[in-house]
């Protein structure tokens, strides 16, 4: 059996890819409501 | 602060499962390194079967309480869900195409995870339809109650299904006896996978709340 | 307990007698059914075989997209003159209201599957006789799964805009396993096996159907507050 | 019969009501006068637990309208923008529907009786589709007189009427209340609205700005007032 590396870095780096991904527009999410926030106050 | 502490956690933990993937756990005798994947694979349903336990937990306690904290729970579960059902899917297609030579087969599990991430899709869809928020948040509780209900419903349909058509399924874990190796080796992966899952869930409530407020 | 069956009834006469006089579901879905048959024949070309061997899907396929249409119509008629008003301020429980909604639409799903069988046997040279009892109970077994699903559903995206984009969206992958099963079922009894030979579907199908019926019950009256 | 206490209802930042109370006691009419858009209809429905505040406390016929809405609906009964009229219904089967969704059937005879007490006795088996708005409005109020509603809640009831049709309601409006009964009506126009009233409360911009026993308002103080109050200063004529 052939050992099809290319297959087992393309299912992890998918998978890195979605998850950064999330959590990069959870960032930047949260940042844009401290951002309103800070305008909001004195 | 507290999100943070478990983001890092989180981080540390999905290492750690990286380093029992490909360093601690040996190259499997029969499918080779790309067995590696269900280090990937089977953590990644778990996690998202207990994203969508989650939804249901909230969904009920929103009805039962009308109170948003429940309703914000079942948001923040179900986004991360249909993420980890799309990874699911995803590389379980991966591993399927040079153990099976095809990138998608109607196996059990990738079928009935199929079927949960189109379920939940269409719930995150429908949240997005509703702007008063507690019609919003009643309405995708109920979706999200028959979801929860209808899994154990697709699951069995699912796999009658499939013995009806194909007897033999050879992905995963499945019938073969794990090593002990390989049980270790998924358990930390599992670990791992539920704190980035709890991470994006604390942050997606606190999120949720904040706009709420707002 | 009478009082909720009596309700339970009248919201079913309602929307019988409504339907009976207007038509307009009805015709349509009748017509659709006919649409849906020259479809399936210019899909899978003259020859026969290829339509026997993929019968049990085509008919389900066919009730299932009729009942899209069907479902999805249930309680637009509420919205009219905030009839739906009255339904939530109308006193006791709500569910009621559901299995009202829900009998009316089996009953129109039944006279469109009949419909849509007749179209079948006539158009395709096809004998349903001999077969029929067992039909009817799957039949019956499946168009209660996909209406007590469609009927919450079709409830909950009235309201909405989009909702004819919605609704299939949600309600299609949430009767996944009705259709499994109820093709798979269909199937063994149109090879002309015994009953006996689809329990395990028939259970599955009677489960999930009890189990949709019991989140419906329970969750209608939060749906219904509009 | 109503208690209601720093009601609230907001929908993103936009307060459609804020900070109302009102009391209204058995036997009691009051007519909330203010132009459109200024919240009548959304303290109706939250009144009759259609819509929930998003604060505030809110008793009716005795039952907390917020924890147990149920116990409210048997005690109302309304007729707001909507008829509730089925369409493919005859007169006599929207009747039959609601009088048996309220819970108290009724034979023909008495049916029959009510569409006839709202002039709609020679309408009794045609379609509702053909009726016009002032006869579904007339079909509505037949509901009304079937059911055993302590407090009727009417918004905008005397548009669509004829002049024989509003002194008809007025005086249905006056026997419901001489029976013991609560009335709100909402309205943008007073001339037809104070008639029944025995309390005029003013609603602008989501807010309760006079609320005044009926008998010490004379139309013309009244038409003053609302168009100082709900108008805003400078429109006043």
């Amino acid at each position: 059996m052939p050992d099809n590396w290319s297959y087992v870095f393309s299912a992890y780096g998918l998978a890195a890819v979605v998850l950064v991904g999330y959590w990069r527009r959870l960032a930047g999410r949260a940042k844009s409501l401290a951002g309103r926030g800070e305008r909001k106050g004195p | 602060m507290a999100a943070r502490a478990l983001g890092w956690l989180a981080v540390l933990a999905l290492i750690a499962g990286l380093g029992a993937a490909f360093g601690y756990a040996p190259r499997e005798a029969v499918q080779g390194n790309v067995q590696r994947i269900m280090y990937l694979h089977v953590p990644a349903v778990l996690t998202a079967y207990l994203a969508f336990a989650l939804v249901f937990l909230g969904s009920v306690g929103y009805l039962l309480s009308r109170r948003a904290g429940w309703d914000r729970l079942a948001l923040a579960a179900a986004e991360p869900g249909v993420l980890f059902t799309g990874i699911t899917i995803a590389s379980g297609s991966i591993w399927g195409k040079p153990t099976w030579g095809t990138w998608w087969t109607w196996d059990a599990r990738l079928t009935s995870t199929a079927v949960l991430f189109l379920v939940y899709v269409g719930y995150l869809l429908l949240r997005g339809m509703v702007d008063e928020p507690d019609r919003r948040a009643r309405a995708a509780a109920v979706v999200g109650i028959l979801g929860a209900a209808n899994i154990p419903i697709v699951h069995f349909s699912v796999t009658w299904w499939r013995a009806l058509h194909q007897p033999a399924a050879i992905l995963g874990p499945g019938s073969a006896p794990m090593p002990l190796w390989m049980k270790m080796a998924l358990a930390i992966n599992w670990l791992a996978f539920t704190l980035v899952f709890a991470y994006f869930l604390t942050r997606r409530m606190e999120i949720a709340r904040l706009e709420q407020e707002a | 307990m009478s009082a909720y069956v009596r309700r339970a009834w009248m919201v079913a006469w309602k929307d019988v007698l409504s339907e009976r006089r207007s038509k307009e579901s009805l015709n349509a879905l009748v017509f659709f059914s006919l649409l849906l048959l020259f479809v399936f024949q210019f899909a899978l070309g003259p020859e026969r075989a290829r339509v026997e061997a993929a019968l049990p899907g085509l008919l389900w396929l066919g009730f299932i997209l009729s009942g899209l249409l069907a479902f999805g119509r249930t309680f637009l008629v509420e919205r009219e003159n905030d009839c739906w008003e009255g339904l939530v301020l109308s006193p006791g429980d709500k569910s009621a209201i559901y299995l009202g909604k829900l009998a009316g639409n089996v009953l129109v799903m039944i006279l469109v599957e009949v419909v849509l069988l007749v179209l079948f046997a006539v158009f395709f040279g096809l004998d349903f006789t001999p077969v029929l009892p067992a039909l009817a109970a799957v039949l019956a077994l499946g168009t209660f799964g996909l209406a007590s699903v469609g009927t919450l559903f079709g409830a909950i995206t009235a309201q909405m805009r989009a909702r004819e984009l919605l609704f299939p969206v949600l309600l299609l992958p949430a009767v996944v396993p009705v259709l499994l099963a109820s093709v798979s079922a269909t199937q063994t009894v149109l090879a002309g096996e015994p009953l006996a030979d689809a329990a395990a579907w028939l259970k599955l199908l009677a489960a999930a159907d009890l189990v949709y019926l019991v989140v419906g019950v329970l969750t209608f009256e939060f749906v219904l507050e509009g | 019969m109503i208690q209601a206490e720093h009601l609230r209802k907001t929908y993103g930042p936009t307060a459609v009501l804020d900070d109302v109370s009102l009391e209204l006691s058995t036997g009691q009419g009051l007519t909330l006068l203010g132009p459109n858009g200024t919240g009548k209809t959304t303290l109706l429905r939250i009144v009759a637990t259609l819509l929930r505040p998003t604060s505030g406390s809110l008793r009716v016929a005795g039952a907390d309208a917020l924890k147990e809405p149920e116990a409210v609906r048997g005690a109302i009964d309304m007729v707001g923008h909507g008829s509730w009229v089925y369409e493919d219904l005859s007169a006599l089967e929207n009747l039959r529907f609601w009088a048996a969704m309220g819970g108290h059937d009724a034979g023909d005879a008495r049916l029959r009786a009510a569409l006839e007490e709202v002039e709609l006795d020679a309408s009794a088996d045609r379609r509702a589709r053909t009726f016009s708005a002032g006869m579904k409005r007339r079909l509505a109020l037949a509901r009304v007189l079937l059911g055993r509603a302590r407090l009727l809640l009417l918004d905008e009831p005397f548009t669509g009427l004829d002049r024989a049709g509003r002194k008809w309601l007025s005086e249905f409006l006056l026997s419901f209340k001489a029976r013991g009964g609560a009335i709100i009506v909402a309205t943008h126009s007073f001339d037809t609205g104070v008639g029944v009233a025995d309390r005029v409360a003013i609603l602008a911009g989501g807010r309760i700005v006079l609320d005044r026993p009926a008998a010490a308002l004379g139309l013309e103080d009244l038409r003053r007032l609302y168009d100082e109050l709900a108008m805003g200063p400078g429109t006043a004529s």
